[in-house]
């Protein structure tokens, strides 16, 4: 039984970037609990979100953890599937599955960050 | 004394048609009896058709490992009356290839193994007459390493192995480390050259059963965590 | 000779030849005698392993305490110390010229065992560690105990075993795991090879060689209760008989004193070194009896003899055939930090708690002293003096050099094994350089063995194995055990005799070629009859007491008669002796006190 | 009868399950999120006509149970990283008794938090 080696599990770097993403996220997203859900006694409305939303500081934040937990995330799913997917035409196909969602999201996501202006 | 039952995982080769099936067969068992011993009663006084490995009968040599109550362990080290129970389940390792009974193939244990180059890379020659020097320190590192009876326990409790047949395994990346560890080897990146691969050691995800299975209280999984990070800095450092 | 086809064969009862594998070297056996010599050979020439189980599942792998060498590592030692300790312990009966050659090399081997990588215990300067034990003394045995056993924690021969398997797998010996010595192949004193049985996936296989080495290790499962693996029965011994040599000094087999009841695992000398004590029944340490200076410390055989003497006169514990040995007064720190290994197996294996229970112990059949013939390049002697078998030898449990004479000292035969593993592939290598052609092979090489299989696979009789085996493993613990007497030994044979008729006879349940174990057991049975007798006879014959051999009736050592090794074989029905005098160089027998 | 073989269950291959899923839970919630946010831009109806819909108690418990699969991923991701780096190897079995502590401790704590929001009165 040999596998096809067109895709390749992840090697060392793509470990330790998981490792690093994952302890980015887990500061981004204690802290975003902390605020949206511990802090935040008022109820969240349009107004609340969007003006924090629309300063530079949570823009950047907000974009930063929005690229790094699709790749965490995307990559968790193929870590997932490469325990179990072994034909080398569908690794293929999940790796550009996986690649166009991670592109279609970060330029959507990115997008409404951007765009967005309070008031607007 | 005590009445035991065992439901013995059976399977002939010679009659693929009835597969896998479980028989019972019923032992009083005495204390200090091991499986083993049970195993061997059943084999030598009810039915010699029952097969099964063993050798050493004191867990030194690894030929008994089989999954008892549903855990890996050593028949000759497990002890009936410990486990507690009138009935026990005894079945052959899972995700080796059956061969027949409680009988596994241990070649996807060997092809792991092969894979780490397991044997001692020197490239400066050896003092003539006299043994390389090694601190009692530098010889600490390997204990918890160089005990390994490649039993198999580990790398059949993986669910890693159970789906990628060709993961290299537990065992392996123990023996491995057990090399990268020592102060006398030269060669780090032959034994680590096979791991950084689709099936070696980014497969693992810390499961831990490998731990709990190893009757030698071994921890791969320490080992795992120290290859990945040697892996680490060889790749970016 | 009409030369060997496999296919004018196949299926000649039934039973297929697989196939004729060829190779320069075939060793059977995966221990430290056939490894180590495989490790040698494998630089030059293209050598196969075969071995009834895995590699590493060989037995060597369960010695735990160490292998002598007088590194001097720790303290003051010479070769001619501890040549005069293994001269001495062999009760004089071992050979000095191979002694001499044994312990001169010795230091050689150990550290070879460390440049392939060996995970010896080290001193505080990073030099081998080394430890006492029992036999090994300073300065010509009048010195205290020294320090010479190299050891790797209480794992040595663990750690020496995988450490060749490891450099065989970097030198590219092509192993045959679970294959089966069914018979060896010598015609016209040449070896030409051996024919095997493929446990995994059945069949017979022919091995074509210029040489063939045997280590095939000891026999310990012709006793009840042994220290040695299921897979010890003995095999190479039995292939050689039945190939028409001889066997060396069978009568000389040695039982420790501490196995754990019932089982006879072993519980190691460490036990008794910590200060244990050994109690009958009323509690008394009865070692005051025998030994009153050394007590519990007295050499292997001396306590052997007192434990047994204690059960025989119904001192056992609840007058059963065992006693105790008692820790308790050392205490759980102790315990826990000095004898680890001990505390798990009393535990796994008896379930008992040593801090809190003393241990049941009983002597085990631990180590045989006599084998296949062999001189010091270890080739197999035809007439057990001189004359070698073109192409085959011996090393290790199986063989008999002889180093350990009368009675072996613990942490000798890892070195034996691995030492004259080492010198037959020298001795092969030399061997193979001048000898081009392969040897012919017989064209009725497999018969033999096929006919034993097919009788097995098609037995219809009524016997268990199972039962004929146990019978004959009580009967020579009882009749041929650690005391021997001429009225006992005679009944055993008879005993013996019609153990072996009723073999004949037996039935099989598993009829299937594919790891059959119980095809395999039954062939084993048969290969312990065919030794055990020699061993019954050789004690028969031997009338005075020497090393491990204790006869009642002649208590004492006799070197008039007796300073002299026992040659016997099998032709047909009857055995028959001869015997050749003992090498002896340096030292002169004395008698032996500790 | 064919055997269904059957391994038993420890602590490690629980986690590891969880964590499993807890991921693939989190991913799909992301890319779901990522399009809820996407709706800002639609500008104030709609996001509150979202919010509206997502305010129902029934969604309010899902968002509860959502942070306990964050903390749950995250504290067990951190478990995971502190034993590739090597820290507590040998004594697993604590941490990972430690891990559940610490999450049941702060989703308690948040949803305290959250369910007293929801309750103004209660504050
Ligand atoms: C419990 C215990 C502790 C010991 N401790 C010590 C110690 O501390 N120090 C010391 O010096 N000695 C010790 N000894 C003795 C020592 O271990 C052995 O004498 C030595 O290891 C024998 O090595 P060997 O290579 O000859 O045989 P083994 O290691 O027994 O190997 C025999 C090989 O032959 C193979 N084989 C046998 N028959 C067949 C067949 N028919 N077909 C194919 N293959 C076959 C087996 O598979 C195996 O690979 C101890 C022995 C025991 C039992
Ligand atoms: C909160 C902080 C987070 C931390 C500390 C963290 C940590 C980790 C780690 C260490 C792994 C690797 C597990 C392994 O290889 O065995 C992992 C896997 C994974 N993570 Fe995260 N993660 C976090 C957040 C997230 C988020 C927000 C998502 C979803 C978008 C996510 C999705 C995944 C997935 C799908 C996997 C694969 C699961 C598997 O391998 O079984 N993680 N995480
Ligand atoms: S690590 Fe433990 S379980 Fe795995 S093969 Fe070695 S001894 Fe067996
Ligand atoms: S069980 Fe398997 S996944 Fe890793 S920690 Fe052990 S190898
Ligand atoms: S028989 Fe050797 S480990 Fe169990």
């Amino acid at each position: 039984m040999q596998y096809n080696d067109t895709v390749r599990s992840g090697g060392a770097l793509w470990w330790l970037l998981h490792r690093i993403s994952g302890l980015y996220l887990a500061v981004i997203l204690f802290i975003h609990v902390l605020v949206l859900h511990v802090l935040t006694k008022e109820e969240i409305t349009f107004d609340v979100i969007a003006e924090r939303v629309s300063t530079p500081l949570w823009k950047t934040i907000n974009i930063s953890f929005l690229a790094v937990a699709l790749a965490h995330g995307l990559y968790g799913l193929w870590v997932i599937l490469d325990d179990y997917v072994h034909a080398g035409w569908a690794r293929i196909l999940i790796w550009g599955v996986i690649a166009v969602i991670a592109l279609v999201f970060v330029v959507y996501g990115s997008l409404t960050m951007i765009s967005f202006q309070y008031g607007g | 004394m005590a009445m035991i039952t065992f439901r013995i995982n059976r399977y002939n080769p010679d009659d693929e048609r009835r597969g896998h099936y479980v028989q019972e067969y019923a032992l009083d068992v005495c204390k200090g009896c091991t499986v083993l011993d049970a195993l061997n009663q059943i084999k030598w006084e009810q039915d010699g058709s029952l097969t099964f490995r063993r050798s050493c009968r004191s867990g030194i040599c690894g030929s008994c490992a089989m999954t008892i109550k549903g855990v890996n362990r050593l028949a000759c080290e497990t002890q009936v009356l410990a486990l507690k129970s009138p009935n026990v389940t005894v079945e052959p390792m899972r995700g080796y290839p059956d061969i027949k009974d409680l009988v596994v193939s241990l070649d996807p244990l060997v092809r792991g193994l092969l894979a780490v180059r397991p044997y001692l890379i020197t490239k400066t020659p050896p003092p003539s007459d006299q043994e390389r020097l090694q601190s009692p320190e530098e010889r600490a590192r390997l204990d918890g390493l160089y005990e390994c009876i490649l039993c198999g326990a580990c790398t059949s409790s993986c669910p890693s192995f159970w789906a990628d047949k060709e993961y290299i395994g537990p065992h392996a990346f123990l023996k491995a480390y057990r090399f990268v560890a020592d102060s006398r080897d030269e060669g780090s990146r032959e034994h680590l050259e096979a791991l950084d691969d689709k099936h070696g050691l980014w497969r693992c995800h810390t499961i831990f059963n490998c731990v709990e299975a190893c009757p030698k209280d071994l921890n791969p999984t320490r080992a795992i965590g120290e290859l990945k990070k040697e892996l680490v800095r060889q790749r970016i450092g | 000779m009409t030369n060997f086809d496999p296919e004018s064969i196949h299926d000649v009862k039934g039973v297929p030849v697989h196939s004729v594998h060829r190779h320069d070297v075939v060793i059977v056996g995966a221990g430290l005698a056939g490894m180590r010599a495989a490790v040698e050979a494998s630089a030059e020439f293209d050598v196969a392993v075969l071995s009834k189980v895995f590699p590493t599942r060989s037995h060597s792998g369960g010695a735990q305490g160490g292998i002598a060498a007088s590194l001097a590592n720790e303290e003051e030692d010479h070769w001619e110390w501890h040549m005069f300790d293994t001269v001495k312990g062999s009760d004089y009966l071992g050979d000095q010229d191979a002694i001499e050659i044994m312990v001169k090399e010795a230091p050689v081997v150990v550290r070879e065992f460390e440049h392939m990588g060996c995970p010896f215990s080290r001193t505080r300067e990073g030099r081998i560690a080394q430890r006492k034990f029992g036999g090994h003394t300073k300065d010509f045995g009048k010195g205290g105990p020294i320090l010479r056993a190299c050891y790797a924690a209480d794992r040595t021969g663990h750690a020496l075993l995988h450490t060749l398997y490891e450099v065989c797998v970097h030198n590219r010996v092509r192993f045959y795991p679970e294959f089966f010595a069914l018979s060896l192949i010598v015609r016209d004193g040449v070896c030409r090879g051996l024919v095997a049985w493929d446990v995994i996936g059945g069949g017979v296989h022919v091995f074509h060689a210029k040489a063939v080495l045997f280590g095939t290790g000891g026999y310990g499962q012709v006793y009840r209760i042994t220290s040695n693996a299921l897979a010890n029965s003995g095999d190479g011994l039995s292939l050689s008989l039945r190939a028409g040599l001889p066997l060396e000094d069978m009568e000389f087999v040695q039982f420790h004193p501490t196995g754990l009841y019932q089982s006879g695992i072993l519980v190691s000398e460490a036990a008794r070194g910590e200060g244990g004590y050994l109690t009958n029944d009323k509690g008394e340490r009865f070692m005051e009896r025998y030994a009153p200076q050394k007590m519990e410390l007295a050499p292997r055989d001396l306590v052997s003899r007192s434990i047994q003497t204690e059960i025989n006169e119904g001192r056992g514990i609840g007058g059963g055939p065992y006693v105790h040995c008692d820790l308790r007064h050392l205490g759980a720190d102790k315990i826990m930090k000095l004898l680890p290994q001990i505390h798990e197996l009393a535990w796994k294996f008896l379930h008992v708690d040593c801090i809190k229970e003393p241990i049941p112990i009983q002597p085990t059949a631990h180590y045989s002293m006599g084998g296949i013939p062999v001189d010091i390049d270890c080739r197999v002697l035809i007439d057990g003096k001189s004359k070698p078998v073109a192409g085959f030898y011996a090393a290790g449990e199986c063989a008999c050099v002889s180093v350990h004479g009368g009675n072996r000292l613990g942490t000798n035969s890892l070195l034996e094994a691995s030492l004259f593993g080492r010198r037959a592939g020298k001795a092969i290598v030399r061997f193979l350089r001048e000898t081009r052609d392969f040897p012919e092979l017989p064209s009725d090489a497999a018969d033999a063995a096929i006919a034993e299989v097919e009788r097995v696979l098609s037995a219809g009789g009524s016997e268990s194995v199972g039962a004929i085996r146990t019978e004959l493993k009580d009967k020579m613990s009882a009749g041929c055990g650690i005391f021997r007497d001429g009225g006992k030994l005679e009944k055993l044979a008879g005993e013996l005799r019609g153990l072996e008729k009723r073999f004949r006879n037996i039935k099989i349940d598993d009829r299937s070629e594919k790891f059959n174990y119980d095809l395999l057991e039954a062939i084993e049975l048969g290969h312990m009859f065919d030794f055990v007798e020699l061993i019954v006879a050789g004690a028969l014959k031997r009338q005075e007491s020497r090393g491990a051999h204790s006869r009642t009736d002649f208590p004492d050592r006799d070197d008039e008669k007796w300073l002299r090794h026992t040659l016997a074989w099998k032709r047909g029905e009857k055995v028959e002796f001869d015997y050749k005098p003992v090498t002896i160089t340096r030292f002169q027998p004395k008698t032996r006190t500790y | 009868m064919r055997v269904i073989k059957r391994y038993r269950i420890h602590a490690g291959t629980f986690a590891w399950i969880l964590h499993r899923l807890s991921g693939l839970g989190l991913i799909f919630y992301l890319l779901l999120h990522i399009w809820v946010i996407g709706h800002l831009s639609g500008g104030e109806r709609s996001f509150d006509g979202i919010m509206h819909a997502f305010g129902t108690p029934m969604f309010k418990a899902l968002e509860i149970g959502l942070v306990g699969v964050i903390f749950f991923h995250m504290f067990n991701g951190l478990r995971i990283t502190l034993i590739d780096t090597g820290v507590w190897v040998e004594r697993q079995k604590q941490l990972f008794a430690a891990t559940v502590v610490v999450w049941l401790v702060c989703w308690g704590v948040a949803a305290a938090s959250m369910i007293s929001r929801m309750f103004p009165g209660l504050g």
